[in-house]
């Protein structure tokens, strides 16, 4: 019951925020509520147990990409989204299409799967069991992620960077 | 195999120079090209000369496998080199006259562009040609072939620019091909049958099947289809006076001392075929007869220096080929050597000619360069003699022996001797004619002004590096006879050793022969005198009197002026059927009408449906997220339906 | 205990918010957090998955998911700061350049 | 123990907490004003009670009373939101510091900390990552260029001093086999020969107690590292636009985010509350007191430091950060991932 109350509330939080994200028009609001939905995602990562992913939810997501956002968002003085009508594809057949799925995929779940219940702590992944399978059986693609992260800051670095020209052009003026 | 003498290294040394010179030459100033070209063809030739010198202690043939190239089921054709008395004959010739040629050059080449890629392409051709003549089976033969074929090909088109050039080569390389395809279909006959392309293998096979006939006569009618092709007999020789478009010498080195030979090498390499099939052998003989008398007469009516060369060495090659066909086939590779020899310093001397008079090779041009270039005028004597046969000079002897095989053999008929000797004749006249239009008489062209800029205008004598070579030849068409045709004849028995003169020499009675064979040969010196004598008549003495006896007969000399019309013939007959044939059949109608058609509207209907569809690509990201999302409901919705089954 | 489905249908529905988002927002970066959005309703089930069927390599999922995003996250950003400094705008309906 | 007393011990441990550290944020600021002041050769404040030991009430109750201006053309939410966030995150993350070992008082066993958790550090991190968004909102919502640009700045020195500290961490971490900090501390007790403590700062870590200085340094907005409130460029930075109460809460927000800061690394490197390894035994054995004086020590230094050394300019700020933690924090962390592999 308590579970399910906790459940109910912080998914509650979940959708509210999530919707909220979509309906805000700046985009700093949005971000403050996708960071609000990943709170509660940690919340939920620990009624099943993940306390670890929990806190590298918090850490990852909300301490440091979520930062990114907001940073960029302050960076480039991001306003009020315009309402252009740059695809009227996305809004009649997308936005229905994608409703269709949730919903079938939802009714489909509730049917088919809602026998099985997880208890609390379902499956407590304690950081050194964690640790163990990353190190071992998941070592190889440890290491390629590692590799793409590497290459992911260089071309970050890159992309980001003014191109030379227009930095000489600066330093000149 | 008693030693191993790496003969891979002849071939290969040149390969090396001309890849050197090729891809780096062009950094290099115009010495060390020169320096990289002659180290490495002079090395080649040290090495045969080596050989030549340990030949005693050789067991020949002596073959030498260099590796592996093709095994399929019991076929195998390898990189193998096969050192005979025939071989070493053609090696020494090859690389002794060639790099005599490549000396020359450096003095005929100075002044043009392109330096070291002329001596790349002389290098690339030494390469094939020793290739050619070392192969140890016909498929390692072929390459070299083709090689020099090749090498010809870019050599005559090296002043590419120039449009005659770039299309003589063409024709030289299509020509070729003629001969080319016949010489490749012998090579499938031979695998069919004999199951090999080792001349070993192949010979043994011949030898033990004596009995299949038409089969024998077949592969050497299209070897000797191949031969035509590249040493220019009827009816595959027109590419050879359009050959002249390259440097002098190229001129010298591959369409008269070498390459042009290379069938006569072939043939005689092949003998053991032709020995088996009379009519084969006769076949040569009669293509080679009528080669030496039509080229003759062609030749007596040219004008430019150079065609008349040309002419002169189509109709020797003649000679060689009515000896072959005989089964002469010594004498053949005997009058092939003096050739190289005596040709090559005629198409030198010419060059030192045409060098001297700035460019000009009309002879109508020329006269009375005797004093002004001595040497060249001497050396050019010495080659003229030679080549008319006069004794003792080196073309006397081998075409003497030719003409007497011609008519003792057993193959041999009295006609192909008379021909012959009126060949010699007409030899011996045009010859003179050039001899006493170059260098008798007033000097009938302009001051030359080719190389007012270098400072030292008017008629000169060519530079050192050119004389030299000159002078070694000059001297080797002198002696280069004296060896005998006999004592060449017993070299080569063991290569050449042919069933026919091993038949008839115990029987000859030596008493007799060399009574008539006394007889024989005054006759050809006395024929060789005529035609000194006329030329000396019409072109010495009376000058005009030429105007006058072309005026008389009008209709045969322009005939044979424009070369009997064979070119236009061809043109008509093969040339002009062809392009029309592919202009209007291939490209405009299957090309044109039914494979771009096909293409065009496939693509002009694919753009109508994209013209269409494109519409979608509105360039949005979100309308793409929008088609994306949709497909991703359909595929729900499908999985639902089915139950994920 | 909750139901498992829960767990499933809550990950359904941010994920769906997430695509509605990538459909509906004109602001890149808007779309951009759709996207993280989409990532994170993917995660609840990767986890949910792992209670379910005892095995933690659900959770090591979640973090290669996670790192992935971090670096998309970078890259993407900086893709955002170079389009911006180009088209010197933020909306997508205004960057569209790859049409016809 | 029933849900009830655990629920009753917990709200008890909380309300001390919050007081104690609240009181110790208060004379963290004055003793900060008193230590500057000396260095300074001036006297700080002395007028409201005995060495000016009231000064933090006074101030307190000036904030409290002063007007609360609402600039115009402000982000209100967030405006409102942003100082109540850093507040909330600065305290929230000495819930699961630890003060002292387990005690047993009226018959309760319960660990001197608020709750004991297995991933104690992470939520530390965590909440102190979640911190730069009070700052970062306040930047963007003052909608003043001084505040954008002081918020612009604090989010991307914290994100990028977030990853220094954290790889410092992680040779303690290696060394403890745990995130509990309570097990952390427990694994640091004992001598080296007799005499030297068995703190992680003498176990070899000393490179990592360095680069943790410097980045919690950075990331408390501390000089030399205090560019989101540089007063001689961006007017205050930050929370240029915000005053009364407001304004407190940042202030306070700060300083408790130091004294959390302080208690990380005495917790980490300094052995937390174990004693020096010699005296008496009851002088060994006297938990909180211990953990007080490494964090005053700690917090001494901070003080020290910031009457001290000049700031640093943003470059520098950065290509430190990047150029040389960053690769120091990794070399660290491989040697003792080595030493330990190599021991065990």
């Amino acid at each position: 019951m308590f579970h399910l109350i906790i459940f109910s509330v912080f998914g509650l939080i979940c959708i509210v925020g999530a919707v909220n994200l979509l309906v805000q028009r700046h985009p700093i609001n949005s971000a403050l509520s996708l960071v609000v939905v990943m709170g509660s995602l940690a919340v939920e990562y620990l009624l099943l147990g993940a306390e670890f992913v929990a806190a590298v939810q918090i850490i990852v997501y909300a301490g440091a990409v979520m930062v990114l956002f907001v940073f960029v968002i302050m960076l480039l003085n991001a306003g009020v989204e315009e309402r252009t009508q740059g695809s009227r594809v996305a809004l009649w057949f997308g936005v229905p299409g994608i409703l269709v799925g949730g919903l079938l995929v939802s009714w489909v779940m509730l049917e088919q799967a809602g026998i099985q219940a997880v208890p609390v702590g379902a499956l407590p992944g304690p950081p050194k069991t964690l640790a163990w399978l990353l190190f071992h059986e998941y070592l190889l693609p440890f290491e390629i992620t590692s590799i793409l992260v590497l290459i992911a800051i260089m071309g970050a670095v890159v992309l980001a960077s003014r191109p030379e020209s227009v930095q000489r052009s600066k330093k000149e003026a | 195999m008693t030693s191993n003498l790496h003969l891979w290294l002849i071939p290969i040394l040149p390969l090396i120079g001309a890849s050197i010179n090729g891809l780096l030459g062009k950094r290099f100033t115009r010495q060390v090209v020169s320096a990289i070209a002659l180290s490495f063809c002079g090395a080649a030739f040290a090495m045969a000369v080596w050989i030549s010198a340990q030949l005693s202690s050789l067991t020949l043939p002596h073959v030498e496998t260099l590796a592996q190239w093709i095994r399929v089921s019991d076929f195998r054709a390898d990189f193998a080199f096969n050192l005979d008395q025939l071989s070493l004959v053609m090696l020494l010739v090859v690389t002794g006259v060639g790099f005599l040629i490549h000396i020359y050059s450096i003095g005929y080449m100075w002044e043009e562009g392109g330096f070291y890629r002329f001596f790349a392409y002389l290098n690339l051709f030494m390469f094939f040609m020793l290739t050619l003549v070392l192969a140890a089976n016909y498929l390692l033969m072929f390459i070299g072939w083709e090689g020099v074929g090749l090498a010809s090909y870019l050599l005559i088109g090296f002043w590419f620019t120039k449009d005659s050039a770039a299309s003589a080569g063409k024709k030289a390389f299509i020509v070729n091909r003629v001969g080319d395809f016949g010489f490749l279909i012998a090579l499938f006959l031979m695998i069919k049958n004999f199951g090999s392309l080792d001349f070993s293998k192949v010979f043994a096979s011949v030898a033990s099947m004596p009995g299949n006939q038409d089969l024998l006569t077949s592969i050497g009618l299209l070897l000797m289809v191949g031969a035509a092709g590249k040493s220019a007999q009827i009816p595959l020789y027109v590419w050879l006076p359009d050959a002249m478009e390259g440097p002098t010498p190229v001129s010298a080195l591959i369409h008269a001392a070498t390459m042009v030979t290379a069938g006569v090498y072939m043939v005689s390499r092949s003998h053991v075929i032709f020995e088996h099939s009379t009519t084969a052998l006769t076949v040569v003989a009669i293509i080679g007869t009528l080669t030496a008398l039509f080229a003759a007469t062609i030749g007596v009516c040219q004008t430019d220096i150079k065609k008349v060369l040309a002419y002169s060495t189509i109709s020797q090659l003649g000679y060689m080929f009515m000896a072959c066909g005989v089964a002469a086939f010594s004498a053949g590779i005997f009058h092939l050597m003096t050739h190289a020899f005596f040709k090559g310093l005629l198409f030198l001397a010419a060059g030192s000619v045409i060098h001297a008079v700035g460019g000009e090779q009309d002879m109508r041009r020329m006269g009375g360069l005797r004093n002004k270039i001595p040497v060249t005028f001497w050396t050019m004597t010495a080659a003229t003699f030679a080549i008319a046969g006069f004794p003792p000079f080196a073309g006397f002897f081998s075409k003497d022996t030719i003409l007497f095989k011609a008519a003792n053999s057993p193959y041999g008929s009295w006609a192909y001797w008379a021909i012959g000797v009126f060949t010699a004749f007409l030899t011996s006249f045009y010859m003179f004619r050039l001899w006493f239009l170059t260098f008798f008489g007033q000097y009938r062209g302009e001051e030359p002004h080719g190389h007012g800029e270098h400072g030292h205008g008017g008629i000169h004598e060519s530079p050192k590096v050119m004389l030299i070579p000159l002078v070694i030849l000059a001297f080797l068409s002198i002696v280069g006879g004296w060896i005998g045709s006999e004592r060449f004849d017993r070299f080569l028995a063991p290569t050449l050793h042919s069933s026919v003169t091993a038949v008839e020499a115990p029987s000859g009675e030596s008493e007799g022969r060399a009574a008539s064979e006394l007889v024989f040969t005054s006759i050809s010196v006395a024929a060789a005198l005529c035609g000194f004598l006329l030329a000396w008549q019409l072109y010495h003495r009376r000058p005009e009197l030429p105007q006058r006896i072309a005026h008389s007969v009008q209709g045969i000399y322009t005939t044979v002026l424009n070369k009997y019309y064979v070119d236009e013939l061809y043109a008509a007959i093969f040339v002009k059927p062809l392009i029309d044939g592919s202009t209007k059949l291939l490209w405009h109608g299957i090309d044109r009408d039914i494979i771009d058609a096909t293409l065009d509207s496939s693509a002009e209907s694919a753009e109508h449906v994209s013209d269409t569809v494109r519409h979608m690509q509105s360039g949005n990201i979100r309308s793409y997220a929008g088609w994306i999302s949709v497909g991703a409901a359909a595929l729900v919705v499908y999985m639902v339906w089915t139950g994920g089954r | 205990m909750v139901p498992l489905s829960y767990y499933l249908v809550l990950s359904g529905i941010l994920f769906a918010c997430g695509v509605t988002g990538f459909l509906i927002k004109r602001n890149i970066i808007s779309i951009f957090m759709s996207i993280e959005l989409m990532l994170n309703g993917v995660n609840l089930s990767f986890v949910a998955f792992a209670a379910q069927w005892k095995a933690l390599s659900g959770q090591v999922f979640v973090f290669f998911v996670m790192v992935v995003a971090a670096a998309e996250a970078a890259v993407g950003l900086a893709i955002i700061i170079a389009v911006y400094r180009t088209r010197e705008t933020l909306n997508v309906d205004q960057v569209n350049l790859l049409k016809l | 123990m029933t849900i009830q007393t655990f629920i009753l011990v917990s709200i008890i441990k909380i309300v001390i907490c919050i007081g104690v550290l609240l009181t110790a944020v208060a004379y963290t600021v004055w003793l900060e004003r008193k230590v500057v002041g000396h260095i300074q050769n001036r006297w700080g404040p002395t007028r409201v009670g005995p060495f000016g030991l009231l000064q933090p009430l006074a101030d307190g109750l000036k904030f409290i009373f002063k007007e609360d201006l609402l600039p115009p053309h402000v982000s209100k939410p967030l405006y409102i939101a942003a100082p109540m966030l850093a507040l909330i995150f600065a305290l929230t993350s000495i819930s699961v510091i630890p003060l002292g070992d387990w005690v047993s008082i009226a018959g309760i066993h319960t660990p001197l900390q608020i709750t004991d958790v297995n991933i104690g550090l992470l939520i530390v991190l965590g909440v102190t990552s979640l911190g730069v968004y009070g700052v970062a909102l306040a930047g963007w919502s003052s909608n003043s260029k001084y505040s954008l640009l002081g918020g612009l700045r604090a989010s991307a020195q914290m994100i990028s001093y977030e990853i220094a500290l954290g790889l410092s961490l992680v040779g303690v971490l290696v060394l403890a086999g745990s995130f509990s900090l309570h097990d952390i501390v427990e694994a640091q007790g004992g001598t080296f020969w007799g005499f030297v403590p068995r703190w992680n700062i003498f176990q070899g870590q000393f490179v990592a107690f360095f680069i943790y200085l410097m980045a919690a340094y950075a990331e408390t907005n501390r000089v030399p590292f205090d560019l989101p409130e540089a007063e001689t460029e961006l007017v205050a930075g930050y929370h240029t636009e915000y005053s009364a109460m407001k304004f407190a809460m940042f202030f306070m927000a700060e300083y408790a985010n130091m004294i959390t800061v302080a208690c990380l690394a005495t917790i980490l490197f300094l052995g937390g509350w174990k004693g020096l390894p010699y005296g008496p035994a009851w002088l060994q054995n006297l938990p909180v007191i211990w953990f007080v004086l490494k964090v005053f020590c700690f917090l001494f230094l901070y003080i020290w430091v910031r009457g001290t050394l000049p700031r640093f300019r943003y470059d520098q700020l950065m290509s430190f950060g990047w150029k040389f933690l960053l690769p120091l924090a990794i070399a660290n962390l491989v040697i003792t991932a080595l030493v330990v592999a190599v021991r065990a």
